[in-house]
C-alpha cells in the first residue's frame, strides 16, 4: 500500500461495501419498486466506488473506464425499469411490488 | 500480513452493519398508531389530494427517453477531450455511433414517443 | 497518416468480432424496415431480415474455426470455444424467431425482433469474452433487451413476469459487479488471463470470485438462484421464454466455464469452484422435483431447466477437458429437446392464450396424433430415455463426473432422473388420458408451418444426436 | 466383415426395410403386402439356421458395428440364448404373419398392418440380438411402441385406444426401471456392454448389485406382466388376434425371462434378488391362473394364461434354473401361439364374438380348430408327452433343487389350476349345444354393445388353417429336446452349474412329476365334471347363466387390481418412501390423469409453497444463497 494519497484507500473500500449492503437491505426490506431500483443502482454506483479507488491503488485506468462503462449502463438499465414499474403500476392505486404476485407455486 | 486482512474484516463488519441498520429500527422502533397519528399534516388542514400527487404517464415516458439520450450524449465527454489524438478513426468511430443513435431517434420519433397526446 | 495516438488494433481484431458485428448491427436494419414498410408486409420481412443476419453471422463464426485469435487486447478471444457457444447462440435464436410469428402487436414487432438479436449479440459476446468489460457488457446488452421482451405481451402476467426479471436480475448483476470491482482489485487487472498469477490479496481474489459466480449462477438459474424462473418462464411471452431458456444460458455457461478452465489460478481453482458443484447438485434435485406438482408446461419446463442445466455443470466438475466436451454436447442436445417442446407448445397456442396448460394437452393423442407423440418424444428425452439425444448426452456426463472423482453428482444425477422421469410422465399421461377431451377438434394456429418446422428439425437432431455425440475436441476456452 | 456377419446383419435388417416399404407403398400393395411382410420374417428364419453353427461355437457370434464414442460400441451377439430367441420370434412369428394374411383380409389397412408386425420383428430382434445394454434398452422401448400401435390397430373402438395407452404407459414405466438400471451400472462399471458389466459383476458392491437388479426387474414386470404391472394384458386383447398370438403371447412379454437370463450374472451375485424375482414369478403364477378361472371371454382367459405361464418362466430364471425357465419359453411359444391362432379361427368364423357363453358344440364345425386347442389345452397343462409337460416339470423341479420349495409348491398347485381353467375353456367351447342363438339374457350376459362384424369375403381357409397345423408339430414335440442332457449342455457356457440341495435329493425329479400330475388329473376331472360331462353339456344354458350371475365378484373384477391397487400398492410404497416407488403407483397403471402420487404430489406442493410469488421473498432467498456462498469463500479466502 505505498501508492501516495491523502486518505487510506481501505477507507474508500469500507464506505463501498456499505452502500453495496445498504443497497442489498434496500432490495429485500423496501416493497416500492422505484426505490428498489434506486437500491440497485446504490449496488452498482458501490461497485464504481471500489473500481475507481483500486484504479488509484494499481494506478491502472482500466478501473476508471468499467465504471464509465457501468454508468452508462446503469442509466439504460433505469430507464428500462421506469418503464417497466409505469407499464405495471399504470393503473395500481399504491406502488407495492407486494401486490404484484400473480405468478407463483 | 496481508495488507488486505484489514479490509476482509471489514467487509464483513460492514455487511453486519449495514444490515443491522436497516433491521434494528423495525424490531426496536415502538409502534402504536392511531388514527390522529397516521393522518397526513398538512398545515392543521386536512389534505384534499394525494400527497405526492400524480404525474401523468407520459411525463414518465418523455423522463425516461430524456435519461437514455442524455447519457448515451455523455460517451461524447471522451471522445471530445481525445478528438485530436483520435484523428479520423476517432471521427469514424463517432460517426457510426451518431448514426445508430440516430436510428433509435427516428424509431422513437415515428412511433409517436414524443407525442404528448 | 500522421497521428499522435497509434490504434492497437486493425483489421484482424474486427473480423474476430464480425459474426458480434452483424448480430448487432442487423437489428439496425430491422427497426429501418419497420418504420419504412407497410404494415403487411412488417412482420414477415423484419422476420426474414433478423434470420438471414443470424445465418450469415453463423455462416461468418464458422469460418473462424481453426484460428484462435485474441482481439482488443485480450477482451474477445475467438477460437474453437467461443466459435462453438456463438453457433449456439445463434441456433436457439433462430429457434426463438420460428416461434415469434406473433410476438407482440404488430407495430412492436419490429422492436421485438430487433431486441431478441441484440439480446442475442450480448450472448456471443460472452461466448467469447476474456475481460471483466466485455463480460460484463455482454450479459447487461443480453439482460436489458430481455427485460422488455418479457413484457411484450397483452397480459398482466407479462409485465409481472418484466418486473421481477428486472428487479432480482438487476439484484445478480450488483453482485457480480461488485465481485468483478473485487477481482479488480485483487488482481490489478480486469483481464482473466492476469487472474492466474497469485493474487495481491487471496481474500479479496475469493470474495470476489465468489460474488463474480453469483452472477452467473443466477442467470443460469441454479437452486436456490433459480427462484426467480418459473415465474418469469410463465410469464414471458412463448418465442421469449424459449430464447431464455437456450441463449441466455448457453451465454452464462460459457462465461463460467471460460473462468473455471482458463482464469483461475491452478493451486485453488477447485476450491473456489466446489459451490458450483453444490449447486448443480442442489438444482438436479430441486429442479426436478419442482417440475412434479407444475400444472403448466412452460413452468415445467423452467424448473426442467434447472434441472438439466444442473447436469450441464455437473460435467464440468474437475475441470476436465473431457467434461467440457461432454457439457458443451448435453446443453446442445437440451437446446433440441427443449426447444422442441416450446414449438409444440407454440403449436398449440391461440391468438390469445399460450397452449402451456396442461388442460390443452389432455387427449392430445386422439386430436394431433403425430404432434402428441413429437411431444412425447421430446418429454422423454427430456427424461433421458434412449434412443434420444438426451440419452447419451446423460450417459457421458456419468462417465466424466466418476471419472473425475465426483462420483457422488453422478449419484445425484441418478436420482434427479428418477425423480424426474415422473415429471414429464405426467405430461404424456395428460395427452394419452381416456376419453378425455376427444371430440374437441381444434384447428392448429394458421400460421404454423414456421413452429412445425421448428419441431422438425428438433426431433430429427434429437434422434441423430443420440448416435453423433458431437463433442468437437478443439474447445478448451482460451483468455489470451 | 465376414459372411456370417453379413447374414446375421441381412436378418436383424430384412424386417426393417419390409417395414419401410410397405409403410411407403401400402395403399398400392393392399394384400401384397402381407406376402411381402411374412417373407421378410421367414427369410430371416432361415438365415437363422445358416447362422447356428457358429452361434453356437465359443463365444458365438459377434459383429462390431459401430464405434459409437470412446468406450461406447454397438454390435450385435448371437449367442445361444439370443438364437433361440431369435428362432422363435422369425419362425413362430413367420407362421403367425402368414395366418394373418388370412386373419386381416378384409380390413382396409392391411398393408399398415404388416408394416406395424415387421416393425415390432425389427425391434425384437433388436432387443435380443444387442450386445449391450444401450441397444437392448432402444429396442425394449421399440417394442413397447409397436406393441402401442398395434393394439390400438382398430383406432375405432374406444376400447381398444384405451388399451393401448394402458400399455404404453405401463411400459413406459418399465423404459424408466430399466434405464436407471443401465444408469446405475454404467456409473458402478463404467460400461454398458453386457461383457464389460458381467466381467465385473462379482467385484461390485453387494447394494449396487440389488439395486440394478431391482429396477432391472421392473423393466421385466412390466414388459412381462409380472404383478403388480400385469393389468395391461388382458387389456391388450383388444388388438387384432395375430398381434395377440405375435407379440402378447410368444414373444415381447417373454422379453423380460430374456433379460433376466442375459443378466444371469448379476443374479448370481445377488441372492436377494434371486428370492424376490423367483417371489413375483411364482405368484404371477397362481394369481393369472386364478383370475383365469372366472373369465368368460376366450382371449383374456389366454391372456391369463400367459401371464402365468410366464410367471412360471420368470420364477425358473429367478431362481438360477435358468435352462428351466427358457426351455418352458420354448415350449410356450409353440403351444400359445397355437391356441391364439385357433382362438382366432374360432373368432372370426363367428364374426368377432369372443363370449364363450354364446360358443359350444362348435367342435364337429370347426375341426381344425378343435384339435388344435385340445393339442394346446394338453401342452399347457403338462400332460406327457406333450411339449409343456417337460418344461413346466423342470421349472417346478428346478426351484425345488435350488432350495426353494414354497415356490415349487405354488408351481404344482398352479398346474392344477391351469388344467381346470383351460380344461373349462375348451370344454364350454367346444362341447355340448351351440348357443350362438340363445338370448344374452338367458346366458346372464349383462346388456353390451356389438362390434360390427366385418363382412366381405374370406381368405382361402389354409391360409389361416396351415400355420395352426404346422405349430401342432412343435407344440407336442418340442419338449423332447431335455432327452440326453443336450437341453442343458446348450446353454452350459452361459449359465453356471446348479448348486447340490439338500431337498432335490431326497426328492427325486420322477416323484415330483407324479404329483404334479396328479392335481392335473384333479383339474381335469373337476372341469369335466362341471362343463365337459353329458349332464353338464345338456343344461349348459341353465348352469352358465347361474354360474355368470353368483361369480365371484373378486374373481370376475380381477381380484380389483385395476380398482383397489391402491390399497395393496400405495401403502408398501409409501412405506418405501421413495419418489421412483412412485412412479408405480395404481394411478399411472390406470392410466388416470390425476394430480398424481401422493408423495410425489405432496413434495411438490411443498416446493411450489416456497415460491410465494414475492418479489421480496425471492430478493432474499437470492441474498440468503449470496450470503451462503460468501461464507464459504471467506473461509476458504481466510485459509490461504
Amino acid at each position: 500500500m505505498n501508492a501516495p494519497m491523502d486518505v487510506d484507500v481501505s477507507y474508500y473500500i469500507v464506505l463501498s461495501t456499505v452502500i453495496f449492503f445498504i443497497g442489498v437491505g434496500g432490495v429485500i426490506l423496501r416493497r416500492n419498486p422505484l426505490i428498489m431500483l434506486m437500491a440497485i443502482e446504490l449496488m452498482f454506483n458501490a461497485a464504481n466506488l471500489a473500481l475507481i479507488a483500486f484504479a488509484r491503488v494499481w494506478i491502472n485506468n482500466a478501473g476508471q473506464i468499467f465504471a464509465f462503462l457501468v454508468i452508462t449502463v446503469a442509466a439504460s438499465e433505469a430507464a428500462i425499469g421506469l418503464a417497466i414499474v409505469v407499464v405495471v403500476f399504470r393503473r395500481a392505486k399504491n406502488v407495492d411490488v407486494d401486490e404484484v404476485a400473480g405468478l407463483r407455486g | 500480513m496481508n495488507p488486505y486482512v484489514p479490509v476482509g474484516i471489514f467487509l464483513g463488519v460492514a455487511a453486519v452493519a449495514a444490515t443491522a441498520f436497516v433491521l434494528v429500527p423495525g424490531l426496536l422502533a415502538r409502534r402504536k398508531p392511531n388514527p390522529a397519528k397516521s393522518e397526513a399534516y398538512e398545515c392543521g388542514v386536512e389534505p384534499t389530494s394525494v400527497v405526492g400527487g400524480h404525474f401523468p404517464v407520459r411525463f414518465y415516458l418523455i423522463a425516461m427517453l430524456f435519461v437514455i439520450f442524455d447519457v448515451e450524449a455523455a460517451s461524447f465527454y471522451p471522445w471530445a477531450v481525445q478528438m485530436h489524438a483520435l484523428r479520423a478513426y476517432g471521427l469514424l468511430e463517432m460517426a457510426a455511433f451518431v448514426v445508430v443513435l440516430a436510428i433509435g431517434y427516428a424509431y422513437v420519433w415515428r412511433k409517436g414517443g414524443f407525442q404528448w397526446r | 497518416m500522421p497521428s499522435t495516438l497509434t490504434i492497437p488494433w486493425g483489421n484482424a481484431d474486427w473480423n474476430a468480432i464480425l459474426p458480434l458485428g452483424v448480430v448487432a448491427l442487423t437489428p439496425l436494419l430491422v427497426i429501418l424496415a419497420d418504420l419504412l414498410l407497410p404494415r403487411s408486409l412488417r412482420r414477415s420481412v423484419v422476420l426474414a431480415l433478423a434470420a438471414l443476419g443470424l445465418i450469415y453471422a453463423g455462416f461468418l463464426a464458422a469460418r473462424g474455426w481453426g484460428h484462435p485469435y485474441s482481439a482488443f487486447g485480450g477482451g474477445f478471444v475467438t477460437g474453437g470455444f467461443t466459435i462453438v457457444f456463438q453457433e449456439i447462440v445463434i441456433a436457439g435464436a433462430l429457434f426463438s424467431l420460428l416461434l415469434a410469428t406473433h410476438l407482440g402487436r404488430d407495430d412492436q414487432a419490429g422492436g421485438a425482433v430487433a431486441l431478441l438479436l441484440w439480446s442475442a449479440s450480448g450472448a456471443m459476446l460472452m461466448a467469447g469474452a476474456a475481460n471483466l468489460m466485455t463480460i460484463f457488457l455482454g450479459l447487461e446488452l443480453l439482460s436489458l433487451a430481455l427485460y422488455c421482451l418479457c413484457g411484450l405481451a397483452a397480459r398482466p402476467s407479462a409485465r409481472e413476469a418484466a418486473l421481477k426479471y428486472l428487479i432480482l436480475s438487476s439484484t445478480a448483476s450488483g453482485f457480480m459487479l461488485y465481485g468483478m470491482a473485487l477481482l479488480f482489485g485483487a488482481t490489478g487487472s480486469v483481464q482473466l488471463s492476469a487472474f492466474a498469477a497469485p493474487a495481491a490479496s487471496p481474500m479479496l481474489f475469493t470474495l470476489g470470485s465468489g460474488l463474480f459466480l453469483i452472477g452467473f449462477v443466477f442467470k443460469l438459474s441454479l437452486a436456490p438462484f433459480h427462484i426467480w424462473t418459473p415465474d418469469v418462464y410463465e410469464g414471458a411471452p412463448l418465442p421469449v421464454t424459449a430464447f431464455m431458456s437456450v441463449v441466455t444460458k448457453a451465454g452464462a455457461l460459457a462465461v463460467l466455464a471460460r473462468f473455471a478452465y482458463a482464469a483461475l489460478p491452478q493451486a485453488n481453482a477447485q476450491a473456489i469452484l466446489v459451490p458450483l458443484w453444490i449447486v448443480a447438485a442442489l438444482s438436479m434435485i430441486v429442479g426436478n422435483v419442482g417440475a412434479l406438482a407444475q400444472t403448466d408446461v412452460k413452468r415445467l419446463l423452467a424448473y426442467s431447466g434447472t434441472a438439466q442445466l444442473g447436469y450441464v455443470v455437473a460435467a464440468l466438475a474437475g475441470t476436465t477437458s473431457l467434461g467440457l466436451r461432454y457439457a458443451i454436447f448435453y446443453l446442445v442436445a437440451y437446446m433440441f429437446m427443449n426447444l422442441g417442446a416450446f414449438a409444440v407448445v407454440a403449436l398449440l397456442s391461440r391468438e390469445h392464450e399460450e397452449g402451456s396448460h396442461l388442460s390443452a394437452y389432455a387427449g392430445l393423442g386422439y386430436r394431433q396424433p403425430v404432434l402428441a407423440a413429437l411431444m412425447t418424444f421430446f418429454l422423454l428425452a427430456l427424461a433421458g430415455l434412449p434412443p434420444t439425444a438426451g440419452f447419451t448426452g446423460k450417459l457421458l456426463i456419468l462417465a466424466s463426473s466418476v471419472d473425475a472423482g465426483y462420483a457422488w453428482l453422478a449419484v445425484i444425477l441418478i436420482v434427479g432422473t428418477a425423480i424426474s422421469a415422473y415429471a414429464y410422465l405426467k405430461i404424456v399421461l395428460a395427452m394419452y388420458a381416456r376419453g378425455a377431451g376427444a371430440p374437441l377438434q381444434r384447428a392448429l394456429h394458421p400460421a404454423s408451418a414456421l413452429p412445425w418446422l421448428g419441431v422438425a428439425i428438433c426431433a430429427i437432431a434429437t434422434f441423430v444426436l443420440t448416435f453423433y455425440p458431437l463433442a468437437p475436441s478443439d474447445v478448451l476456452p482460451l483468455v489470451k | 466383415m465376414s459372411n456370417d456377419a453379413l447374414v446375421l446383419l441381412a436378418l436383424w435388417l430384412l424386417p426393417l426395410a419390409s417395414a419401410i416399404l410397405i409403410f411407403a407403398f401400402g395403399p398400392m400393395l393392399r394384400r401384397s403386402a402381407g406376402v411381402i411382410g411374412s417373407g421378410a420374417v421367414l427369410v430371416p428364419f432361415a438365415l437363422t439356421w445358416v447362422l447356428a453353427a457358429s452361434a453356437l461355437g465359443t463365444g458365438g457370434l459377434k459383429v462390431h458395428l459401430f464405434d459409437w464414442i470412446a468406450g461406447f460400441s454397438f454390435g450385435l451377439w448371437l449367442d445361444p440364448l439370443s438364437l433361440l430367441w431369435t428362432l422363435i420370434i422369425t419362425g413362430v412369428g413367420g407362421l403367425i404373419h402368414v395366418y394373418a394374411i388370412g386373419y386381416m383380409w378384409s380390413d382396409r389397412a392391411i398393408a399398415r398392418f404388416f408394416a406395424y408386425m415387421n416393425f415390432f420383428v425389427f425391434a425384437m430382434l433388436t432387443l435380443v440380438l444387442s450386445d449391450n445394454f444401450v441397444g437392448l434398452l432402444v429396442g425394449w422401448g421399440l417394442v413397447g411402441l409397436a406393441s402401442y400401435f398395434l393394439i390400438g390397430f382398430w383406432f375405432f373402438k374406444p376400447s381398444a385406444v384405451a388399451a393401448a395407452m394402458k400399455a404404453f404407459v405401463i411400459n413406459v414405466v418399465g423404459d424408466a426401471g430399466l434405464m436407471f438400471a443401465v444408469f446405475v451400472l454404467f456409473a458402478a462399471t463404467g460400461s454398458t456392454a453386457y461383457a464389460d458389466v458381467f466381467a465385473k459383476a462379482a467385484t461390485l458392491a453387494p447394494a449396487t448389485v440389488l439395486l440394478a437388479c431391482i429396477a432391472i426387474f421392473i423393466g421385466c414386470a412390466a414388459k412381462s406382466a409380472q404383478i403388480p404391472l400385469h393389468t395391461w394384458l388382458p387389456d391388450a386383447m383388444e388388438g387384432p388376434t395375430p398381434v395377440s398370438a405375435l407379440i402378447h403371447a410368444a414373444t415381447m412379454v417373454t422379453a423380460g425371462v430374456y433379460l433376466v437370463a442375459r443378466c444371469a450374472p448379476l443374479w448370481d451375485v445377488s441372492p436377494e434378488a434371486r428370492a424376490l424375482v423367483g417371489t413375483i414369478g411364482a405368484l404371477t403364477a397362481l394369481v393369472g391362473a386364478i383370475l383365469g378361472i372366472a373369465q368368460w371371454d376366450i382371449k383374456r382367459i389366454l391372456a391369463y394364461s400367459t401371464m402365468s405361464q410366464i410367471g412360471y418362466m420368470i420364477m425358473g430364471v429367478g431362481v438360477g434354473a435358468y435352462q428351466a425357465g427358457i426351455l418352458h419359453f420354448f415350449t410356450h411359444a409353440f403351444f400359445k401361439a397355437q391356441l391364439f391362432l385357433a382362438a382366432g379361427i374360432v373368432i372370426h368364423a363367428l364374426h368377432d364374438e369372443q363370449d364363450l357363453r354364446k360358443m359350444g358344440g362348435l367342435g364337429k364345425k370347426m375341426p381344425l380348430a378343435f384339435w388344435a386347442m385340445t393339442i394346446g389345452t394338453l401342452a399347457i397343462i403338462g400332460f406327457p408327452p406333450f411339449s409343456g409337460f417337460f418344461s413346466k416339470d423342470a421349472v417346478i423341479y428346478g426351484a425345488l433343487e435350488r432350495g426353494y420349495p414354497l415356490l415349487s409348491l405354488i408351481g404344482v398347485v398352479t398346474a392344477g389350476i391351469t388344467a381346470y381353467y383351460m380344461c373349462r375353456m375348451l370344454f364350454v367351447t367346444f362341447l355340448g349345444n351351440n348357443r350362438g342363438n340363445v338370448p344374452d339374457v338367458d346366458l346372464g350376459i349383462p346388456a353390451r354393445e356389438h362390434s360390427e362384424p366385418h363382412f366381405g369375403e374370406s381368405a382361402p381357409a389354409w391360409v389361416m388353417g396351415a400355420p395352426v397345423a404346422i405349430l401342432m408339430v412343435p407344440s407336442v414335440v418340442a419338449g423332447w429336446v431335455v432327452f440326453g442332457g443336450r437341453w442343458n449342455a446348450l446353454f452350459a457356457s452361459d449359465f453356471a452349474p446348479k448348486p447340490e440341495s439338500a431337498l432335490a435329493t431326497v426328492l427325486p425329479e420322477w416323484l415330483v412329476g407324479v404329483v404334479v400330475l396328479a392335481f392335473v388329473a384333479w383339474g381335469v376331472a373337476a372341469a369335466y365334471h362341471r362343463y365337459g360331462s353329458f349332464d353338464a353339456t345338456v343344461s349348459a344354458v341353465e348352469r352358465l347363466r347361474a354360474e355368470s350371475q353368483r361369480m365371484a365378484q373378486p374373481l370376475v373384477r380381477a381380484f380389483y387390481f385395476d380398482d383397489a391397487l391402491e390399497a395393496l400398492f400405495v401403502r408398501p410404497a409409501r412405506a418405501v418412501g421413495s419418489a421412483f416407488m412412485r412412479v408405480v403407483d395404481p394411478h399411472v397403471i390406470d392410466g388416470v390423469v390425476r394430480d398424481v402420487v401422493w408423495l410425489a404430489g405432496w413434495i411438490g406442493r411443498e416446493v411450489r409453497a416456497l415460491q410465494t410469488g414475492l418479489v421480496r421473498g425471492y430478493a432474499l432467498v437470492l441474498a440468503l444463497g449470496a450470503a451462503a456462498f460468501l461464507a464459504y469463500f471467506a473461509l476458504i479466502g481466510a485459509s490461504r
